[in-house]
């Protein structure tokens, strides 16, 4: 965007810790001259909680729930990613079923995680009713998550070694039912925000990141996909049978103005629903009989040695380093948070821009603090 | 209202004997006390309404608690407001903080002297009533500015300076396209303008078979309108997820009202202007008739075409997303401005010919 | 690339600057010395047949017993889709590397969240400040021997 | 999607798709606004629990036998129990899970050897204090003072 | 007396009161903010005026443009161009005091050219619809000034515009 | 003591001088605007005044409606003025101005 305007003094502007639209507790500092904002500064720790410190003094099994608390809209893909870190180093081999039920978790997880996303970004941008319709589709999901393992915000789904709960043929037929509902309403979703007008002019072309700039900085999830870099956990570095799904990688396309802008990286998160109703619908069809649990050891104690384990988060590439020292309790838990890695590219985006811009920047980054902070 | 006063001091006798300047004064007194009570009335039920509206696009009910549906809810919302607690906030600009609610509050309120229910049911027939509605958003303009520096905060400055950028552009494309209803009444007041407009729906300002210009005008006029009144999608100057709140972050309870009321009371006054101007006013498809009754059909025809067209500023809130402030002037000088000239031009050029 | 080939790759090119390789573990790593860690580094990131575009984590460990503190870097190339982890081992009391925020950007605010909970020094780090404790605290949590604080700015901890 | 180079057509274009796409949207929402509402009107109508609902702990003090898995396996410390003797002929004194600690992980009901603890499904956590969140869930049933109430 | 006159005068006054105390504080507030603020009260007293002096379209037009839009372009002009908040258009005193000695000069002699001057003055007329003649007037004795005041406006905003654009290489 | 044409022409000659006042002692140029105001309004006052009280008729009124619109187009021009002089000199004091002549 060219920036040609009348230079006055500058102002300097501080959005947050509480503020309707930095997603909890987030501080950005702008300085602005008029309604043009020359530099962002964000500032983060705000809800720093001590996961790491938390995770060298419980047992293994035990740090499980605390990874609910981390991004805490895509609970169950932080229980997993956990789960599998630890079931790696162990060598635990978990059952089929298990690892079905957790993949359907995770997506209908997914899928929730960017109802989300797509309710606040319209608010950011001053749409109010797509925050509601996207609570409403969540609300389905979360009362099939209560029928299911009896939770709906920290899921503690993932169990080391398998799951908490087996699914009924009347959850199955529940999830089916979600999946067709979805499918419907989404077609309303984009009438109603993603190609409205005024939508498209306020995030098309606006934080335009390259997909150079993407890498560099680290970006991960739907921000580095938006950006048009084809890659997905899910299918690059599988886990959890992912490759065996068919389902597609969508990347931003500059449908409506520039690869990389904000519109792309919302776009893709919107594709993506779809795309995890079809892996939901495979898993379904797919899902063996049999135990839901592999047999571990009351007390677990991990042999010595250490393992980084990634998976494709909502948000994008959580990964987990453990160290294990042979104890019951793990010597040190490194957590590589997606939403933590993509914030630090504010600065170097939300330059130039107008004010309103910041706020759809980092809405269309999709930051959860509780990630970004621990 | 005036021939009222006249009629009353030449024909009852005890006010004869009082100095009639008195007379005059507590009418006008009583005349203002009733459209302010009007005004709170009504307000408090569009507050309600757009409650209940918000409520069921967005697949819940709304207001359900205080009363049957929730109809007390606005009503103990009021009480609160004026219960609260009044903070004056002390690096504030006391003076301005102060004037500037009632300041913002007056420009909405003056403008209904001027507004006419039916062809005797009107307080004054001013005869540059359309100019004076006009004028008076001025007032609003320096008093929300007032309130965006007194409050001494950076996201209020942010709010009143977009208010004021934003008022100065739509007044332009309001004030022409209102000029395209004008050339073809040749008058300024209400009265005239809407008695240019038949009973009928094709007879009004609004049907392009009447002309295709005042056609455009009116929604120009209207979109115009929303800005004014600060509704989506133009309500930059309070946008919640950018300025907090705004010009009025910084005020509460009573002082907060004000603003709200302003608000609300300008909303109605933009609906009802263009039912006047453009939808036909007090003429509608409902038989007609003289005295009390005409007032009465007068009042509902009026009132039931401000009412659709607050529900569309609702339907329309609740579905768009808020412009940007540099969209937010183009539109109204790349998009508005323009087609509002060419309908004036074409307008004058149709009285010109036929 | 597989490992193997990448440590000869590597010894080939930077001889006793990597000291060590463990092909045991899950993660297979190589240890390399902290005053060649930016050469390494931008070799690893450069070098055609490698192009570890993506620096994914930096964590620290802390080791008491041994005095050491190891900076682990988890390294992952989009290009060729293999992976490397990195170490590098510090003196625990005077813990300084080299900063790798010149080759990848990402590493910013992940160094900055290594000095802020492990108190590992990066030289040549635009804006080494703390990250998510308040800017005045004192110590570094993550160390084993921290002793937390009885109270900050008149708070309890209790 | 892309937008005409002339600039003459942009400008057009750019009319009809605002008019054309707010129409969609109050398409959308009328539709909406002409369904049933989907909330519950909470006090009236209650939410329907399921089954596996986590809520606060149920307590059989009967099959309890004070092994302390509970204690040990909550990664929150957020149980306290006291007894006197093991096994089958334990008295449990007090059983007390602190409820502002409490994460609702079901860890110590698959602890539990006995099924002595289970979720339950209430769900109305208020209380006036912090000490209020700390619940009692043990019957005082072998001190003195219950048996002679009796 | 009728109580028409009495109202009058009572408006006059009043009007009076606002119109001075606000331009003494537009003249003499420290802050140029305040002052602007001020001036919008001296703005709407003077549309009261013409009110009483039965020229309603002029009170329109002084309130929609001097209110409503030089006044705002004033705010505009203030806050464009102040480097803080809290500096903003401070004035120091001392000039003051030349200028007030020298504005009493000039009003005393004002006043004495007023009391002075023998003033032809008819009963005023009834108070009467303005915009219609006005209008007239403007289209047909006062077409050419009408035209010309139109080119100047013109002129002026393109003149203005090219004073605040960005100029190249800066 | 009706209201006659004196007291419009001894508030006019009020707010003529304050105008006066203001224009020779603000040293900020937009203070030095806001004069200028004030004496463009005394002349409309007069205008007015005389148009209702004297034989002229209507023609004052015709006056006053082009010097607002002079007064629109002094504003603007001198605003645009006053912002390249605080571009280009930091600050919009008169007294400075003459700088611009570099």
């Amino acid at each position: 965007m060219s920036v040609d305007y009348l230079h006055t003094h500058e102002i300097l502007v501080n959005m947050g810790p509480q503020h309707p639209s930095t997603h909890g507790v987030l501080r950005l500092v702008v300085k602005t001259d008029g309604e043009w904002v020359t530099e962002t500064q964000p500032y983060i720790g705000y809800l720093h909680r001590c996961a790491e410190k938390i995770g060298e003094s419980v047992e293994y099994p035990q740090f499980v729930p605390y990874t609910d608390r981390l991004d805490y809209l895509g609970a169950i893909n932080n229980n997993l990613c956990y789960c599998l870190a630890v079931e790696r180093l162990a060598g635990i081999e978990v059952p089929e079923r298990a690892t079905y039920l957790r993949v359907i978790g995770a997506e209908l997880n997914r899928i929730a995680s960017h109802l989300i996303s797509y309710g606040t970004f319209g608010m950011e941008t001053g749409a109010f009713t797509p925050f509601f319709y996207g609570f409403r589709e969540r609300e389905t999901i979360l009362s099939i998550f209560e029928k299911w393992f009896g939770a709906r915000l920290t899921y503690h789904l993932c169990r080391i070694g398998g799951v908490m709960a087996d699914i009924t043929p009347e959850i199955a037929q529940d999830i089916r039912d979600f999946i067709k509902t979805m499918r419907a309403v989404w077609d309303d979703y984009n009438t109603l925000l993603s190609f409205n007008e005024i939508f498209v002019r306020r995030t098309a072309d606006v934080g335009v990141i390259p997909p150079e700039m993407a890498i560099e900085y680290g970006l991960t999830g739907p921000c580095l996909r938006g950006s048009g870099v084809k890659w997905d956990l899910r299918k690059n570095d599988p886990y959890c049978f992912y490759d065996t799904f068919d389902f597609d990688i969508p990347v931003g396309e500059g449908l409506m103005g520039t690869v990389g802008d904000s519109w792309d990286r919302y776009w893709v998160r919107m594709r993506e629903i779809i795309e995890s109703t079809k892996i939901i619908e495979q898993a379904l069809d797919r899902m063996p009989e049999g135990a839901i649990r592999a047999k571990v050891p009351k007390i677990l104690k991990l042999p010595k040695g250490e393992v980084y384990v990634r998976c494709e988060n909502p948000r994008g590439e959580l990964g987990f380093y453990l160290v294990s020292d042979g104890g019951t309790k793990p010597y040190r838990l490194k957590i590589r948070a997606p939403s933590f890695c993509n914030l630090s590219i504010t600065n170097a985006i939300c330059k130039d821009c107008l004010l309103a811009d910041v706020i759809v920047i980092v809405g269309s980054i999709d930051i959860v603090l509780g990630e970004v902070d621990r | 209202m005036r021939e009222l006063i006249e009629y009353l001091l030449t024909h009852v006798p005890l006010l004869t004997k009082v100095p009639s300047i008195f007379v005059y004064a507590v009418f006008i007194l009583i005349g203002a006390g009733v459209v302010l009570g009007y005004i709170s009335v009504m307000v408090i039920i569009w507050v309600y309404l757009e409650r209940k509206v918000a409520g069921h696009i967005q697949a819940r009910y709304g207001p359900m608690r205080v009363g049957p549906h929730g109809i007390l809810q606005t009503i103990a919302d009021a009480i609160k407001l004026f219960m609260k607690e009044d903070i004056i906030i002390p690096t504030s600009h006391k003076v301005l903080f102060i004037i500037a609610p009632f300041l913002v509050f007056f420009g909405a309120f003056a403008p209904f002297v001027v507004l006419p229910y039916s062809e005797s049911l009107y307080l004054s027939k001013m005869n540059v009533g359309v100019f004076y509605l006009l004028a008076l958003t001025a007032f609003e303009v320096i008093g929300i500015i007032m309130a965006g520096w007194g409050s001494n905060n950076k996201w209020a400055l942010y709010g009143g300076m977009r208010h004021a950028a934003q008022m100065i552009c739509y007044e332009l494309p309001m004030g022409i396209s209102v000029l395209t209803v004008v050339v073809f009444t040749g008058s300024l007041t209400l009265h005239g303008i809407t008695n240019a407009q038949g009973w009928l729906p094709w007879q009004w300002f609004i049907s392009p078979l009447k002309s295709p210009f005042t056609f455009i005008a009116g929604f120009v006029f209207y979109i115009a309108g929303l800005a004014a009144t600060k509704r989506v999608p133009f309500d930059l100057p309070e946008a919640e997820s950018e300025l907090v709140a705004g010009y009025h972050a910084e005020y509460s309870g009573m002082r907060f009202a004000f603003f709200f009321l302003a608000e609300y009371t300008a909303m109605y006054l933009v609906c009802a202007v263009t039912s006047l101007l453009f939808l036909g006013g007090w003429n509608g498809p409902l038989p007609r008739a003289q005295g009390w009754l005409g007032n009465l059909l007068g009042l509902i025809n009026v009132l039931s075409k401000t009412y659709f067209l607050l529900f569309v500023m609702l339907w329309l809130r609740w579905t768009l997303p808020r412009l940007r402030i540099d969209q937010l002037l183009s539109t109204s000088l790349k998009y508005l401005l323009p087609i509002s000239l060419g309908a004036l031009l074409g307008a004058a050029i149709q009285s010109a010919i036929f | 690339m597989t490992f193997e080939e990448i440590y000869t790759l590597l010894k080939g090119r930077f001889g006793d600057k990597i000291l060590e390789k463990n092909d045991e573990n899950i993660d297979p790593y190589i240890i390399i010395s902290p005053d060649a860690i930016v050469q390494i580094m931008r070799f690893l990131k450069h070098e055609k047949e490698l192009a570890f575009d993506f620096l994914s984590c930096i964590s620290g460990v802390d080791y008491p017993d041994e005095g050491i503190i190891e900076t682990v870097y988890h390294i992952f190339s989009y290009l060729k889709g293999h992976k490397l982890v990195i170490k590098v081992r510090l003196s625990r009391d005077n813990p300084i590397v080299d900063s790798v925020t010149g080759v990848w950007r990402s590493a910013d605010w992940l160094e900055r969240e290594v000095y802020d909970l492990l108190g590992v020094k990066f030289k040549g780090h635009p804006n080494l400040r703390r990250i998510l404790l308040p800017e005045d605290w004192e110590g570094h949590p993550l160390r084993k021997d921290y002793q937390e604080p009885a109270e900050y700015h008149g708070i309890p901890n209790k | 999607m892309r937008r005409p180079k002339n600039k003459v057509a942009e400008y057009f274009v750019n009319i009809y798709r605002s008019l054309a796409t707010i129409a969609a949207g109050m398409g959308v929402t009328i539709k909406v606004f002409f369904q049933k509402p989907v909330t519950l009107q909470y006090p009236d109508e209650l939410p329907v629990i399921e089954e596996a609902f986590r809520g606060l702990h149920i307590y059989e003090q009967e099959k309890c036998i004070a092994c302390e898995m509970c204690v040990k396996a909550c990664p929150i410390d957020c149980i306290s129990l006291q007894y006197e003797g093991k096994g089958k002929k334990a008295r449990i004194k007090s059983y007390r899970i602190d409820y502002t600690k409490c994460l609702f992980c079901n860890l110590c009901v698959e602890a539990c050897p006995t099924h002595c603890i289970k979720m339950g499904k209430e769900y109305n956590l208020c209380s006036y204090d912090r000490a209020g969140c700390v619940r009692e869930l043990a019957e005082d049933i072998y001190s003195e003072r219950s048996t002679v109430s009796e | 007396m009728a109580g028409k006159e009495i109202a009058i005068i009572i408006v006059f006054y009043v009007t009076c009161g606002v119109v001075v105390i606000s331009a003494l504080i537009a003249v003499f507030a420290r802050s140029v903010i305040n002052a602007a603020f001020a001036l919008f009260f001296t703005l709407c007293g003077m549309a009261g005026f013409y009110f009483l002096l039965s020229a309603d379209f002029l009170a329109i037009v002084q309130i929609v443009v001097y209110a409503g839009g030089i006044l705002v372009l004033l705010l505009f002009g203030i806050l464009l161009t102040h480097r803080t908040l809290e500096e903003l258009g401070i004035e120091k005193r001392t000039t003051y005091i030349a200028g007030t000695i020298a504005g009493l000069a000039f009003y005393l002699i004002l006043i004495f050219i007023i009391a002075q001057g023998l003033w032809h003055q008819i009963p005023p007329k009834p108070m009467a619809p303005t915009t219609a003649t006005i209008g007239r007037l403007l289209l047909t004795k006062y077409l050419l000034p009408f035209e010309i005041s139109s080119v100047t406006l013109l002129a002026a905003l393109i003149g203005s515009a090219y004073l605040v654009r960005r100029k190249e290489g800066k | 003591m009706t209201v006659g044409l004196i007291h419009y022409l001894i508030v006019a000659a009020i707010l003529f001088v304050l105008g006066l006042i203001a224009i020779i002692s603000r040293r900020n140029a937009v203070g030095v605007l806001i004069g200028v105001e004030l004496v463009l309004n005394a002349a409309n006052l007069n205008f007015v005044a005389f148009s209702r009280y004297a034989e002229r008729g209507i023609e004052g009124q015709i006056f006053v409606i082009f010097i607002i619109l002079l007064a629109a187009c002094e504003v603007a021009v001198a605003l645009a003025i006053v912002i390249n002089l605080f571009a280009n000199l930091g600050a919009i004091d008169v007294d400075r101005a003459g700088r611009m002549k570099r």
